[in-house]
């Protein structure tokens, strides 16, 4: 395998970017943001050159991998601080710094009154690194070090405002959260360790025949659970939509482009523990088609612009995930549909951000209404992505969801019938929900109640959103260009290795997406036509109910976990000090009382002292009599 | 009769003298219980003297008798001491110290 | 006189030293002890340059004959696993006086007598680790509770003699058991090969189950109650609340370590067999401790009850890794002391000054510093994160190497501590959105950042836990060859992965 | 015909020179004026004391058993008991000869107008120091006795000085004259305990010197030997402070004055312990099996029952006295011990156990308010404010009590357990570890006391020593505080020493 | 008592009978000391234990100790003991209801018990040596084979109980003797300090108590000429101990006059 020394810089710069942000303090507060955008444009720069270079190569000699030390080695316990760039991972590199600077010259702009401009920078290259760290890392352990730096940078972000409680309360549950998906990938890695003896992923590879298919279903369930957390996949979806707390750009880089992506990553990257596990594809499957139908539900009923597209986001990477589930060749369309996801997501948040922005911070739709003609360039590109992700071809989307819901159909059996289904009816909902947000957002009545009129955003801002929008027509295109994607990733995830009988002509799925989509179209469009927008209907549906509140997600989490375990904890402190601690004042007491029961011995009469002689002794001739008799 | 018999009548001294010190509150009464112990012990050294064919007992009982002697006197001025200052001789009333 | 032993002394021959200046002087008294402090620190990291890693044994031995009768030996020496310890030690005491340069101004005493303590201290700490005769180590095992227990009582906060009593008589409590079994080896090596304390030459006897098992236990419950270990743990929170910062760190940072260290060096290598007959039980404790210190820190009210029962569910990872008898759990639960030595320094150095701003140790009197210290409140986020585990910081290497080692072995067990990573979020978070996020408190709003001392202070130990994070390699290179010799020496092998390498 | 008996002067010379010093106290007594009586009688009995040790350093390596006759066996363990009773008298006349704790006239009633008078007049009771000489004769007398007559003798000649001793208090003398006369009463009873016993060994054995009696052994049934055995323990664990025999002591200590307290606590376990030593070692040694369950059972209680009253004391010299009613628990191991190393660490354990003891009673003296003494451990409260250096070595002293290392009280501890658990006696050593735990409460708790306590508003204070009386202190805390860092200098003197010739 | 044939013959005669005899009366007067409520029969009863005792040891061949126990402990000691019983009230007579609860059952079965135990032990006892009788140790008589022990084998512990009587002598002076600080205050020096006093009404002494008054005890204060009851009349420590009985009744009805 070739090296090359210049993966760390990808990691390095943006890293040694952040250290400097935070020390440097105030003193950076005029050039941070400069720097910061510089160097994550530097990285996607080297992360471009590497891809050309791999590009020049022939397939199997396209990765790359450089060793930096050993990191620990302990026993037959090695793990080495190297990073490797794959097929794979260069995807993610040009996702990550390509969607990442345009985020960095946006925020320049958004974050351009923030006080804490520079912090927010920091973090976000914070973000950077501990992503490429994610993605480049050779082994699991490595990847779990950038897996839980993006968990840290994702908690910082949502809680850059933690001066308001609900913030940080918001930034909290989400590193919780997933720090319970954590859990499945430090299981995962102790038992591939005790299975393997090894934790990179080409050790584990190499063996991957000979380990039984129990050792196999429990790493790979693990690896499910760890990126149930990571990518807000059923059941521990529920941090995603109060991490809209984080300003928008964020919201847009990491809790729709990117991050939220990495579960995806992780379970492609694991796809020869999948391929030998069926049992977890399987949980994969099913993961990802309610998580799907959740999010999409969820985002049906929301008001909350950025609420309802976190809603999106988290059904699209329910796409992405049941894409993974499907076996060799769903890997190569989850990654499409993750890249594509990438730009259409990140530029309807961007567009998001900028409504914001000209609306005073007003996030609830209700209050929106007709902006389009005030924010005519915003309007246009939210639309853009807005095609792009209902699957309208020539349209990013169609491209990428039409491919999952075809393979999904492909699985075969009465699997293939109703993953189709809940493809499917995802779309739909999707195209539902995705109009309503345009509608509510741009066109109808005016509802906010003030005379400031909307304004356009920025330049700075607009660029950025632009050239997303760029990806979100054209990415589709270019990816499933004859292939392009799948052959790309072929030696990765080996897509073409197994081949499914087409349960459908292609054409017919296309018909059918399309059909949904329309009908989704068509419903919302008759639904959000009238002029009562400005306040959300009270009597309805008990769906509707359950959707508004994340079909009672958190509800569950409360009374099952969180309840329960404040009840635990207030009981433990209780036993803790009246049984345990209780036992240890029990025995100073116990010994107090005695000591002071047998002072009463002494009662100052010296007739009872020599009784007690007496009776001393008559023991001890007791004791005689009884051993001579 | 059984050389045995001033045994056991030394042993039933001995007892009464132990228990007389408990039972008994005048300090002078007590102290006299002790003397009837040491009395009691006397006597088993005579018998086994006698049972032993040695004067080696004799002479302990002669001794005991001489210790007793200085004893008595250390005790009994002692208890005058406390008579003077109590006006009493009780050794229930001497129950300051206790606990 | 070797090397080891003036570092040992030196903080005693400093203490006489100081003991010479007015009481009056507090400042000269205090900058001497921090010189001198720092000059062991310094020395002390010769004793790596001069330190063999490829050889397995003692060395820096020294051994003079103490009292002959019994045949005791002031007999040192340090391995891997002791010299990193030591260095833990003798680089936390100047970062703490350093830190807590105004702790013993408050105390009922001079502070003059808190750096005396302080030092002596330090002598037995280093004492306690470096001893190879098991009498000498009893001695400073027993010895160390009395400076600290007067550091608790004297310069504590709130109801401190009665935390002060109950630390010192648990301690003693299991100390002597630890003598009565101290006892039983003596008199079995007199039998066996002769009256001896040396600890290789202990390690040799043949003694039969029964005894084993008791004389184990005799060692076990004092190393228990010293780590703390579920159920003995009821001491350290008073103690912990009671005492100030400094006197907090040396006390949760160092030693409580001698607990586990004591674990590794004489009930596993003195007693194999009954280590193995109580390794199921250990395990258990471990785990209880793991979760229910976690439960214990997420339900408290006190900062300083908080970082105590967040060190009692370390110490069951360390405990748990130590009895696991993998070598990646031995060294992983070896480096795991080093680094609970500094991030609970970290975060009790802090959360120190925070208190001692404030003038209140209760969670809920804090709230939005990030803005009014943000110095402050970032170094207390890292040394948060560091009792989370997160990784790239020190601690998460340490307790993922006895996890790993865990798994291998007890693949239960670790599967419940591993739950302990997500109540190690929620007691880490917890506070921290309660001290450092929110609207600002009121009483918070003048608040003074940190100084210059104070980050001097903490920046060693800031570092010490970032690059431990990404290179602990120069450290476990020392643990790893004694952590190895003692599982095997126990009579364990490492279990072999099932496929593959 | 009378054959001349032949008595080894030289050997039995410490304890003639002793007598004679209280001989020549007591001459004192009647024919000096009363005004140079006091310096005088110091001189005498340190001088006598300094020449005994003097002397019994001359004998070190001799050793006989027909030192007078067949009554006095002098060898190695004999010499260092009696050197310890030396020392500790000396250590503890400094003390005694600070006049200040002894009353002015025995004989004036309490509260009388002659009290008055002669407290104005500074008259002093001087007859003490030939008392304590005759004490300290008997206290040497004591462990080397061989036989059943001069070992009676001999506890008398300790036990009557001291019985007097007790009620000279100068303050509470109510108290003081309560505890004479409990401890006279009690210390009669226990002899005629001891004497009722010495008949049925006679009676079973035909002789009264303990080697006969031990060359007896398996001659008869042995049922007057255990009568014997059992009452003579009783009188001799009476002098030990022995559960269930210990009642005098807490009363006795309390009651005393504090130098006496002092050097009874001391010097009365070194040669109780010594006899009880040599009768069970060299009279009883054939017949362990017998009564080794016994004591062991009496230790376990004694042990037990000591640390767990002490922990309800309220009063500084009571919990000393119980503190030494379970130290008389630990020192009984040493007895069941029976072997080498059980005497090597009773010796040793006796020697530094007295030392701190007078130490510690010698602290007790100087912490007054304007009443005298302030034993009321309430009051006690902030002293360490007030004097460190005197509550710091109090401190020290109860540190070494307790047992933490680095003190004496700890090596002791530990040779006397691990004699112990070298016999197969496990059980006394998981007790003792047990009691020395629940032991340690109330130690500590004093030291809460003096240095972690905010002082009332109290009159109490620590007086500034007298000179003689400062030597006595420093010199028992130095001596302790070295041994527990040296112990070699002593335990290898005591393994030298640790042998009873039959 | 089978166990333990330890007769030598001669038991069997008169010594049996002087036993038997002698035997139960010292038990008698010995239990007699513990009930009797006056101390001084108590003495007197343990006296005859004591003569009965020397007789014993008369009749065991042990003359010379016979004699002595009369002459000492009957003689001496038991004298001492009734001096000091007439020093502090001859009458003295205890109270027989036990203040300590429980403590005289628990006493009295704990002397059974021990009693009995003893008894049955020594009765369990055997000797496998002949008795020798003490015929030939006597030969040059009881008191010559005595004083050769006591001169030869135990001369050292004769000569330390010299100690102990030094000691006894020396603490019966140091609590009994009263060493004189000062002359003692005589009539001159009393008259002196009258006449020195501020106020001379004292001078010519005090009225003595009962002097005029309707009745002489010494409680009752003497009449002054003016009729008047004199307080100081009457000793301050009877009034100190509260041993007055109401004495106005005798005093002349002089109060209302004087109004």
């Amino acid at each position: 395998m070739q090296t090359s020394a210049n993966l760390v810089w990808l990691i390095a710069l943006p890293l040694f970017s952040s250290a400097i942000l935070l020390l440097a303090g105030k003193r950076a507060n005029s050039w941070g943001h400069v720097m910061a955008t510089i160097v994550s444009a530097s990285a996607f720069t080297i992360g471009f050159v590497e891809f050309i270079a791999m590009q020049s190569r022939a397939d199997e000699n396209r990765a790359v991998a450089q060793k930096l030390f050993t990191w620990i080695s302990v026993g037959s316990f090695n793990v080495d601080a190297s990073l490797l760039l794959d097929q794979l991972s260069i995807c993610f590199v040009l996702l990550i710094t390509g969607v990442g600077t345009l985020i960095h010259i946006y925020s320049i702009a958004y974050m351009s009154h923030d006080l804490d401009r520079r912090r927010f920078f920091a973090y976000l290259n914070l973000f950077i690194a501990a992503m490429l760290l994610l993605v480049l890392g050779d082994s699991y352990l490595n990847l779990y070090v950038g897996w839980e730096g993006v968990g840290l940078a994702s908690y910082l972000l949502i809680g850059f405002w933690n001066q308001k409680p609900a913030y940080a309360t918001a930034a909290k549950k989400a590193f919780v959260a997933n720090r319970v998906g954590d859990v499945g990938l430090s299981l995962a890695i102790m038992i591939a360790f005790a299975t393997f003896g090894d934790v990179s992923f080409a050790g584990i590879k190499e063996h991957v025949e000979h380990a039984s298919s129990t050792q196999l279903t429990a790493i790979g369930l693990m690896l499910l659970l760890a990126a149930c957390g990571k990518s807000a996949q059923f059941p521990l979806q529920s941090w995603l939509g109060d991490a809209m707390a984080g300003p928008t750009p964020v919201s847009a880089l990491i809790h729709a482009a990117t991050m939220v992506t990495a579960g995806v990553y992780l379970i492609t990257r694991s796809n020869f523990i999948f391929d030998e596990a069926p049992i977890a594809q399987l949980m994969v499957l099913i993961v990802g088609g309610i998580t799907l139908l959740f999010g999409a539900i969820i985002g049906t009923a929301k008001d909350d612009i950025k609420k309802a597209l976190a809603a999106s986001t988290m059904s699209q990477i329910g796409y992405m995930i049941l894409a993974t589930g499907l076996g060799p060749i769903g890997y190569a369309f989850a990654i499409m549909h993750l890249l594509t996801h990438g730009f259409f997501k990140a530029s309807m948040f961007l567009g998001a951000g900028s409504v914001m922005h000209g609306m005073k911070d007003e996030v609830n739709m209700r209050k929106y209404g007709g902006i389009g003609k005030f924010m005519p360039i915003t309007a246009l590109t939210f639309g853009l992505g807005y095609l792009a992700i209902i699957g309208v071809p020539p349209f990013a989307g169609f491209y990428s969801k039409d491919k999952i819901i075809e393979t999904a159909f492909n699985a075969g059996g009465m699997k293939g019938l109703a993953l189709g289904i809940a493809t499917l009816l995802g779309a739909m909902i999707t195209a539902f929900y995705m109009t309503r947000v345009v509608i509510l957002t741009f066109f109808g009545n005016e509802r906010w109640g003030h005379k400031d009129e909307p304004h356009e955003s920025p330049a700075l801002m607009l660029i950025p959103i632009g050239l997303l929008s760029i990806g979100s027509i054209a990415s589709g295109f270019i990816l499933s260009k004859g292939e392009g994607l799948v052959h790309w990733l072929e030696p990765v995830v080996n897509p073409l290795k197994e081949h499914h009988d087409e349960f459908l002509p292609p054409i017919v799925v296309s018909l059918m997406t399309l059909t949904v989509v329309a009908i989704g179209i068509l419903i919302a469009v008759s639904k959000y036509r009238g002029d009562q927008l400005a306040q959300a209907p009270e009597n309805v549906s008990v769906l509707t109910k359950a959707a508004r509140r994340d079909l009672f997600q958190d509800d569950l989490n409360e009374s099952v976990f969180m309840h329960p375990g404040q009840t635990l904890v207030r009981n433990i402190l209780n036993i803790d000090y009246l049984v345990l601690d209780g036992l240890v004042r029990a025995v100073g007491s116990v010994s107090l009382t005695a000591g002071s029961r047998l002072r009463s011995l002494q009662n100052g009469y010296v007739r009872s002292y020599a009784l007690l002689m007496i009776i001393g002794a008559l023991a001890l001739i007791a004791a005689i009599w009884v051993v001579t008799a | 009769m059984a050389i045995a018999n001033y045994l056991y009548l030394s042993a039933i001294l001995f007892t009464i003298g132990a228990v007389g010190v408990v039972i008994r509150r005048n300090a002078i009464v007590v102290f006299m219980c002790i003397e009837l112990m040491l009395n009691a012990a006397n006597l088993a050294f005579v018998t086994f003297a006698r049972i032993n064919g040695n004067l080696q007992g004799q002479v302990v009982a002669f001794f005991t008798m001489v210790v007793a002697a200085c004893e008595v006197v250390v005790g009994l001025a002692i208890i005058v001491t406390i008579y003077r200052s109590r006006r009493s001789i009780s050794v229930d009333d001497a129950s300051l110290l206790k606990r | 006189m070797n090397l080891l032993t003036i570092v040992g002394v030196l903080p005693l021959i400093s203490a006489l030293l100081i003991a010479f200046i007015p009481s009056k002087n507090a400042e000269l008294i205090k900058r001497a002890a921090f010189a001198a402090t720092l000059v062991v620190a310094i020395a002390s990291i010769f004793l790596v340059t001069g330190f063999d890693k490829s050889v397995t044994g003692m060395q820096y031995v020294q051994s003079n004959t103490w009292i002959e009768a019994f045949n005791i030996n002031f007999a040192v020496g340090i391995d891997g696993i002791s010299l990193v310890l030591i260095l833990l030690s003798t680089i936390l005491v100047p970062i703490v006086i350093l830190a807590t340069w105004h702790e013993s101004d408050l105390g009922r005493w001079s502070s003059k007598s808190f750096y005396i303590l302080i030092l002596v201290l330090e002598t037995l700490m280093i004492g306690v680790f470096a001893a190879t005769d098991l009498f000498l180590f009893y001695v400073f095992f027993e010895a160390m509770l009395i400076p600290i227990y007067f550091l608790i009582g004297g310069y504590g906060t709130g109801n401190k003699s009665a935390a002060a009593v109950k630390f010192l008589l648990y301690s003693l409590f299991g100390g002597l058991l630890m003598l009565a079994s101290v006892i039983g080896l003596y008199v079995i090596a007199g039998n066996q090969i002769g009256a001896t304390f040396d600890l290789t030459q202990l390690a040799t006897l043949e003694i039969d189950s029964n005894t084993q098992n008791l004389l184990f236990l005799g060692f076990f419950i004092a190393f228990a109650i010293k780590a703390p270990l579920w159920p003995f743990h009821t001491w350290l929170p008073d103690a912990a609340k009671a005492a100030t910062p400094g006197t907090s760190v040396l006390l949760l940072g160092v030693l409580d370590k001698v607990g586990t260290y004591g674990m590794i060096r004489f009930c596993i290598a003195l007693f194999p067999d009954a280590s193995k007959t109580f390794t199921p039980l250990i395990i258990t404790l471990a785990v209880i401790s793991i979760i229910y210190g976690a439960f214990m820190a997420i339900g408290q009210k006190d900062i300083k009850g908080l970082i105590a029962f967040t060190s009692i569910s370390h110490f069951g990872f360390i405990t748990m890794g130590i009895f696991a008898m993998t070598t990646q759990g031995m060294s992983g639960a070896n480096l795991y002391m080093v680094n609970h030595g500094f991030s609970t320094a970290a975060l009790f150095l802090v959360a120190g000054w925070m208190m001692m701003r404030r003038g209140s140790s209760t969670i809920a009197d804090f709230g939005g510093l990030q803005r009014v210290t943000p110095v402050m409140a970032w170094t207390f986020f890292i040394a948060g994160m560091s009792g989370l585990a997160l990784p790239g910081l020190s601690s998460f290497v340490s307790e993922f190497l006895v996890l790993v080692g865990t798994y291998t072995r007890y693949p239960v067990a670790a599967v419940i501590g591993t739950l302990g990573i997500v109540l190690a979020a929620l007691y880490i978070l917890i506070p921290i959105q309660k001290t450092l996020h929110g609207p600002i408190t009121s009483g918070n709003e003048n608040l003074k950042d940190l100084n210059l001392r104070e980050k001097i202070a903490i920046a060693p130990v800031i570092l010490i836990i970032v690059v431990m994070g990404f290179y602990p390699k120069p450290v476990l290179d020392i643990i790893n060859p004694t952590a190895e010799k003692v599982v095997v020496n126990a009579g364990f092998t490492d279990p072999v992965a099932k496929v593959g390498k | 015909m009378l054959i001349a008996p032949s008595l080894i002067y030289s050997l039995i010379a410490p304890i003639l020179i002793v007598l004679g010093g209280a001989l020549i106290g007591v001459l004192v007594e009647a024919f000096l004026s009363k005004a140079h009586r006091a310096a005088v009688q110091i001189t005498i009995s340190i001088g006598t004391l300094l020449l005994a040790l003097q002397q019994l350093w001359r004998i070190r390596d001799l050793s006989s058993t027909t030192a007078a006759v067949n009554s006095v066996t002098i060898d190695k363990a004999g010499i260092f008991l009696q050197a310890t009773v030396v020392v500790l008298a000396l250590v503890a006349v400094l003390l005694i000869a600070d006049q200040e704790n002894f009353v002015a006239q025995a004989s004036a009633v309490p509260g009388s107008n002659e009290e008055k008078n002669s407290l104005q007049e500074k008259s002093q009771q001087t007859e003490i120091f030939p008392l304590f000489l005759f004490a300290v004769a008997g206290m040497m007398l004591f462990p080397v006795a061989s036989d059943l007559i001069t070992l009676f003798v001999a506890l008398e000649v300790f036990s009557l000085p001291l019985y007097l001793l007790a009620g000279l208090s100068r303050r509470r003398r109510l108290l003081s004259q309560e505890s004479a006369l409990k401890y006279f009463l009690l210390g009669a009873y226990s002899s005629a305990f001891f004497l009722f016993g010495a008949a049925f060994l006679y009676g079973y054995s035909g002789t009264i010197s303990l080697s006969g009696i031990s060359a007896a052994a398996g001659s008869a049934n042995n049922i007057f030997l255990l009568i014997g055995i059992v009452f003579v323990s009783v009188g001799l664990l009476f002098k030990i402070g022995a559960v269930p025999f210990h009642s005098w002591t807490p009363d006795v200590y309390q009651g005393a004055p504090t130098p006496i307290t002092g050097f009874m606590a001391a010097a009365t376990k070194v040669a109780a312990f010594g006899a009880l030593l040599r009768i069970f070692y060299v009279g009883f040694a054939q017949e362990q099996t017998l009564w080794r369950p016994l004591i062991t059972v009496i230790a376990i209680i004694t042990m037990l029952f000591g640390s767990l009253v002490a922990i309800a004391q309220r009063d500084v010299k009571r919990m000393l006295a119980y503190s030494s009613i379970a130290h008389a628990g630990f020192l009984l191991s040493g007895v069941v011990a029976l072997s080498k190393d059980g005497l090597v660490a009773s010796l040793f354990y006796l020697f530094a156990y007295g030392l701190t003891t007078i130490a510690a009673f010698g602290i007790i003296t100087l912490v007054r308010d304007s009443s005298g003494e302030v034993t009321d451990l309430n009051r006690w409260i902030g002293i360490g404010k007030k004097s460190p250096l005197v509550a710091g070595s109090f401190a020290f002293i109860l540190l070494s009590f307790a047992g933490i290392p680095l003190t004496s009280g700890f090596i002791g501890k530990f040779a006397i357990f691990s004699s112990a658990y070298k016999s197969g006696y496990i059980s006394l050593v998981v007790v003792g570890v047990l009691s020395s735990a629940i032991a340690a409460f109330f130690y500590i708790r004093v030291i809460i006391m003096m240095f972690f306590t905010d002082p009332v508003n109290d009159s109490v204070s620590v007086v500034i020593p007298s000179v003689k009386s400062r030597i006595s202190i420093i010199v028992a805390t130095v001596i302790s505080i070295i041994l527990g860092l040296m112990p070699s200098l002593l335990l290898n003197a005591a393994t030298t020493y640790a042998n009873f010739i039959k | 008592m089978i166990n333990l044939a330890l007769d030598i013959g001669k038991t069997a005669g008169p010594e049996a009978v002087l036993f038997y005899f002698l035997a139960p009366l010292s038990v008698f007067a010995g239990l007699g000391m513990l009930i009797v409520k006056k101390a001084v029969h108590s003495a007197l009863l343990l006296a005859w234990i004591m003569v009965s005792l020397a007789i014993f040891y008369i009749a065991q061949d042990a003359l010379f100790l016979g004699i002595v126990q009369v002459v000492v402990y009957t003689g001496a000691v038991m004298m001492l003991f009734l001096f000091i019983l007439m020093l502090v009230g001859v009458d003295t007579s205890d109270s027989f209801t036990e203040t300590i609860r429980g403590l005289r059952a628990i006493a009295i079965t704990a002397a059974i018990g021990f009693g009995g135990l003893l008894v049955t032990l020594i009765g369990r006892a055997t000797f496998n040596r002949p008795i020798t009788g003490l015929a030939s140790v006597n030969s040059n008589g009881n008191a010559n084979g005595l004083a050769k022990e006591l001169f030869t084998q135990y001369v050292f512990a004769f000569e330390v109980v010299s100690a102990l009587l030094i000691t006894a002598a020396l603490g019966a002076m140091v609590l009994a003797h009263s060493q004189k600080t000062r002359s003692p205050f005589a009539q001159r020096d009393l008259s002196i300090a009258r006449f020195r006093k501020d106020n001379l009404k004292d001078a010519a002494g005090l009225p003595s108590s009962g002097v005029y008054a309707l009745h002489n005890a010494v409680d009752v204060p003497a009449l002054l000429p003016t009729g008047k009851a004199a307080p100081t009349s009457i000793s301050a420590v009877l009034e100190a101990r509260g041993d007055m009985i109401e004495s106005s009744k005798f005093q002349l009805q002089q109060e209302e006059e004087e109004k």
